[in-house]
């Protein structure tokens, strides 16, 4: 084989490689499109008059997410899925910001943490990397962590909105989140400096459920003690 | 004999190249020098548009709103005027050409004419309203014609995004004074500019990202100056509550309003 | 002069500088002394202790002025005072302090805004740069707006010592430095973002007074006025 | 010697250091650990149910300390200690959190400021220098202002739990410590950043105190003030 | 309309910028493969046995160039014109690559200076920004400098394939060129960084001139003229 | 599952990575280290006696590539094949350094361009992705354009020895090479970077081969020629 | 009655407090102003310092040296009348107060007049000669008098950090242009300046270490140029080397000189 | 002890360290203004007329050293020696410059690499850490490659000095320093950094062997070789 054919032959591959990422990088576009249109839904539970349509917002992001399903089977039709490390870059960003709604989502619905196994259910994709394109815990952990910063602001908003309750139960929900966290031993990497903002939102939960404490407006403790 | 020749054609050859690379110079010259004056119009519609934004922050506390917003509406004048300067320079240019020469003072101009379009109106001025006040006559007697700039959506954007540091500064401004409904319509107006920056996410400008982190930062406040009147409101019903502002009001200054 | 002479001599302009920079550096670290030893006598007022001994605090201030006269006598002669703007990062730090703490004392003993000339002459300076060191109208107003955000900590710290009027008198006080900061163009300096944080004491002494009108404790509004 | 030679015994000098900061970095993960397991019994104490466990988790702690002791031990044989500085990055992060921890516990057990000594005791380390591997000032002063702002946490929710006593008594010690540390002539290093926090907690206290005083809550000032 | 409205309707405008960046990208791409190609054809000049083949490698460039003609035509069809300047950055790199290749071919050819008129016939567009797509002065200068210091490889190579009058021709040529950039006042910009480039391929030429004329091997200056 | 118990759970996968990555960077750091003693054997050709012993250094190099291929083994063992890429920027600095190697050597024993087949094959590995621990394209090409730039100094230290053939067929060999990777569209990564470089080495020694051809030291420039 | 009077009072505090206040805008106004004027002039005092120096380069190939130098005279001249304007608005200010405002142009003509002052004297201009050249008449009529500006040393000597990039060009050029002396000469002075700057060390301001490393590449770009004359000047001797050189000019163009 | 007291008492710990700290800079900046001079003495060597005053100016750096040793005795003076990593930050950079410099004058003196204890010697320090203040391997080291990157300019001003011979003896030197350096495993720090360097230093150093040995001006090769 000359220098010439050796070197036709490995731009077919490296081309191979770079229409990979050119078909990528587009799914993950509408990804990212998708993701922002479930964030718009969502971030509406912030207004005042949001908080009695946090019912139909979810489903409305509910229904948002089978598109998200679509676009993610797009996606594994790609690349090889034993690759997926090769090309993780390009969607860790998006998953993460899918798994952060995922998490919100059920939150709203339901009170309570989402699971990594719900969270891959929800977005068509696996837990167990064998088994296909999969959602690794780190980027479980980092949507998870986006979610508590947005529970702090929704504390916040509740209380304007005229809901008194609501921050009682996020304080506990986070609070339970933060010892969970604590058992973690992260290293010195993007997770744990987005961990370190967990303080911050603990302590702005707090700081409400101080404000209505000591108002008398924090009206069912023991129901919040209880969960 | 041939030797001389050979060197009249290098002589013209030279001389031919020089000629043309005055032509070069002129042409990079004047390019230079329009970009030159185009900066420095730029820093003088910067100055004049931050002037009018600290003019419009004077709205919450002097009796009569109307007289600074039509004051700044002069200033804001002036400023058109100096935009008008900038669209004679581009008159047949490709505007892109010169972007960057201009775009801190159109930024800071939409910023400014953003604010006092919200404080009249409470809703955010659309890029075509912009554009519809910066249609000017070109003063040349001999050919008057119209002339007209357009502010690009990104310049738009990163203005409309600084506008919302000046929005909380007046929130917080507000509360202060005792206003308690301005907040409130604040914050929403604000959330729903947020809301819209997230929906651009980051198909928008490199700049407008950057920008992200202090818009939400401001949200922040607001969202906090809004909890903060709701949770103290809460310990005292809504109709006394009017009472109490209303007596403080009169408290402070009965005669003469607030100043 | 060759080249190696003329550095030389370059070199003995730097040298000269660097000298009298490490002589300011030294004055200006007294002051910083002297200045947190004036804050620590000034910050009992917020004490509930510390309000009758508003007066015998100020006058142990008064005292420790002196103390800063004389250092900057002292600094004044670390340098040629045309070149005042050359060093004024030295000690443009300090100086705000000692505005501030300036401009407290004097609103503690009559409840007054401090004039410029006022703090120039408690500091033993000049108002006007032909003069001699003075006192940059910048640096006048950073102390005046440092204080304010120390009114409202008094505003709070106050009503824990069951003083209810005098939050009422340091609202009307800090509302009318509002107003004539409102009239102010500041361009985006250090000035402007500290200029922002007066808006928030403003508002934190707001809802103080509010607290108080709706327990009807701010009794006696005409006194306010008078003092 | 040849150039081999010297370079060949150079490697050795440079191995043998490489060596010493793997085994430096193992130890020190495992401190790591344990002071996140003395933080999660601590971190009770802000939950409603916490207040009167407090003893028990002190305890519990004080045990766990003995663990920190072991592994200090430990770390204490990985290198000459006259080297102490050479290594000091090492275990700088690490220690100053253990000095907050032992500062916190002995706070909860007594309500009073923990002395450098007690927390070179707690951890098993020397205060002087020259005897061993010790507590340097700057280590212990971090782990005071961390406690601070831990205490700023507990004034808000004590009051969440309804214990309207305890935030006026933080606020006397936070008040004091804050004296204390208006004595020191702090450069411009990260424990002047860590300084300029307290005051924030400083005034979040007195806002707390602030709230209960309106409300009239805040019952025995006079205990307070005694103190 | 409302503000969500005056998003979507920026979104469009974004989107559609997107869109049209994405296009010319991929034609950029395809414009960049032939200039590669060209590229290719024309480095044989360099060999020694390229040289007698020169006529027929500038007219198998010249047939290359018909194909660059075709995509930049495509390239014109993705914007509107008047906006050439907002998306110059995408194909600036290129289309100096293409003004320098153009430049060579003509100065294999005729030994003469390529005009900018005759850069833009080559590849098919403007001169005047006002008649549509064009050259700007300074990527047309761009090119020239980019041939300037392929010239001085060629001087270089030349030498090595036994031709020795070439260097002198390209000497003379060289000098005039840069006699003629002298003239120019360049900002602090990358094409006066360029420029910088020229003064080392003069030298260069100049070295091996000189290194020509001490063997004596520089013979027939005249004909350097003629040509 | 308990919060409690599932983060329990994420634990142990965030260890489990944690270990195998401190895993492979102790058998990357002795990969390290026989990579650097090849170096130091080949880099003796550089020597003016070296010329003669490139055989025995070849065959030197050889054996100790055997250690390479030892220690690749063990890497193999410490992750699962499927997740290369989750751990490939690990020893991806490495294995450009060994292919650079493993080129370099090949080159010296028959002056021809090593396969990316013979590359993997001399380090023990795998071409296909598929079939286990594999020689990414990109890093194969990095490595080669490594020994490009060592054949440019070869190149020189040739003549400095009295070898005035080398240079030539040297520069065919990298004309060769570098058309080829022209043929090659590479995107603006860290390979693209390093190509760059090549034409610095290309040029290099085309003024090698001119400072010996205006000598009349280049011999045989026939040979050189025909290869 | 007594409530009127304390809203006089009160009202007092406010007028007066708007008053002073309306003073502080004055002073900031004024100095802002000034800084702007300031930018603006320094501006044009780097442009046509660098068209100067552009000039300068030109040096290495006209006939006429002092033709040229003549013409950059003229245009520092007008550039020293832009400085003169800044001298003018600094009449019985602090020059340390606008500093930042004109520093760039006073470094870039630094630059420019010790480089005109270099190819003409072929030695460093002092600080001194620099200033003694900035005294201005000032143009009011009515009172004529003398104005001074002073370059500062840390303006100087990052003005001659950046001439030694001028310098390192003109070496290049000269080789190019066959000049075997001038390289030479330059290479000195360059070690003299380097040698200069790292006795003075991290002494100096800030940004002179941050120059040093260009500084540094320029001189190794200097001295390897005068490496190569001398590498390829071995192989001849000297003397026939000037035959050599003579006989190229010759030969290039033997009636009209270098062009 | 009061709060009071034990914070007094730490100021005395903090001030003390202060006045320790203010000591080391300023004997430190003398230190460095004797190494600038000593610089300035050597760097005339690259000077046309300085080749032949070698000897003088060694002697002359010989007699400036002796200020250095005592600046450094005076240096030793100003903390406890077991601290001297606590402070070494303070004279790391200007102790690399003083070995540097060193490793000059005794380059230039005999050609010959200083050793460790040559240098700590010069300085009056010493190598074994246990005996005092001491120079750590890692600053010899560094100084050590500054020295080479000073030796390649050296080399380049020897040729055109007219000194054909230095150069070659360089470059054998160079190698030599090079293999030794390749013996040590570096981790990624500054060291390293530097150590990435002297490769363009044996390059650059190779090149102007060439351009000798081309032209026939390497007389004593066999004499090169033999060393
Ligand atoms: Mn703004
Ligand atoms: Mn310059």
């Amino acid at each position: 084989m000359s220098v010439t054919e050796m070197f036709s032959y490995i731009q077919g591959f490296l081309s191979a490689d770079q229409d990979i990422r050119e078909d990528i990088r587009k799914v993950v576009q509408t990804l990212e499109q998708t993701a922002r249109e479930i964030l718009t839904v969502l971030q509406s539970v912030h207004q005042p008059s949001g908080f009695k349509e946090i019912p139909s917002k979810c489903a409305k992001a509910r229904e948002l997410f089978c598109t998200v399903r679509t676009q993610i089977a797009e996606l594994k039709t790609k690349f090889p899925m034993e690759q997926y490390y090769r090309f993780h870059e390009h969607w860790r960003f998006v998953l993460q910001r899918l798994a952060f709604l995922a998490a919100f989502v059920v939150y709203l619905e339901s009170e309570s943490l989402v699971k990594r196994e719900e969270v891959a259910q929800i977005l068509g994709i696996e837990v167990v990397r064998e088994k296909g394109f999969h959602l690794d815990v780190e980027d479980y952990l980092a949507g998870v962590l986006i979610m508590a910063s947005e529970l702090s602001r929704l504390a916040v908003n509740s209380v304007t909105a005229g809901d008194y309750n609501r921050p009682l139960r996020i304080s506990n929900f986070i609070n339970e989140l933060d010892s969970g966290f604590r058992l973690l031993n992260l290293k010195n990497d993007p997770l744990r400096k987005r961990y370190d903002g967990l303080k911050y939102d603990v302590k702005k939960i707090e700081e409400v459920v101080y404000d209505l404490s000591i108002r008398g407006l924090a009206k069912e403790p023991e129901a919040a003690g209880e969960k | 004999k041939t030797r001389r020749k050979k060197y009249d054609a290098q002589d013209n050859f030279s001389v031919m190249l020089k000629r043309r690379v005055i032509l070069f110079q002129q042409e990079l010259d004047t390019k230079h020098d329009k970009y030159e004056r185009l900066v420095k119009i730029s820093r003088d519609v910067t100055i004049e548009s931050k002037r009018t934004i600290f003019l419009l922050h004077r709205v919450t506390t002097v009796p009569d709103a109307e007289d600074v917003l039509n004051e700044a509406d002069i200033k804001l004048d002036g400023v058109r005027q100096k935009i008008g300067q900038i669209a004679e320079e581009l008159k047949g240019e490709d505007i892109y050409q010169f972007h960057r020469a201009f775009t801190p003072g159109i930024q800071e101009y939409v910023e400014a004419v953003s604010f006092l379009h919200y404080i009249r109106h409470r809703c955010l001025i659309s890029l075509e309203e912009i554009n519809a006040r910066l249609v000017f006559m070109n003063t040349e007697k001999a050919d008057p014609k119209v002339l007209t700039f357009q502010v690009t959506s990104s310049d738009y954007l990163l203005g409309v995004a600084d506008l919302t540091g000046e929005l909380m500064r007046m929130c917080i401004s507000s509360v202060g004074n005792g206003d308690i409904d301005t907040p409130f319509q604040l914050s929403q107006f604000l959330r729903q500019i947020h809301d819209g920056f997230s929906y651009i996410g980051n198909t928008g400008p490199y700049e407008v990202s950057k920008k992200l982190h202090t818009l939400r930062q401001s949200l922040g406040k607001v969202e906090d100056a809004c909890y903060t009147l709701r949770v103290r409101g809460s310990e005292i019903p809504k109709h006394m509550l009017a009472d109490v502002f209303s007596s403080r009001t009169t408290l402070i200054d009965p005669e003469e309003g607030v100043v």
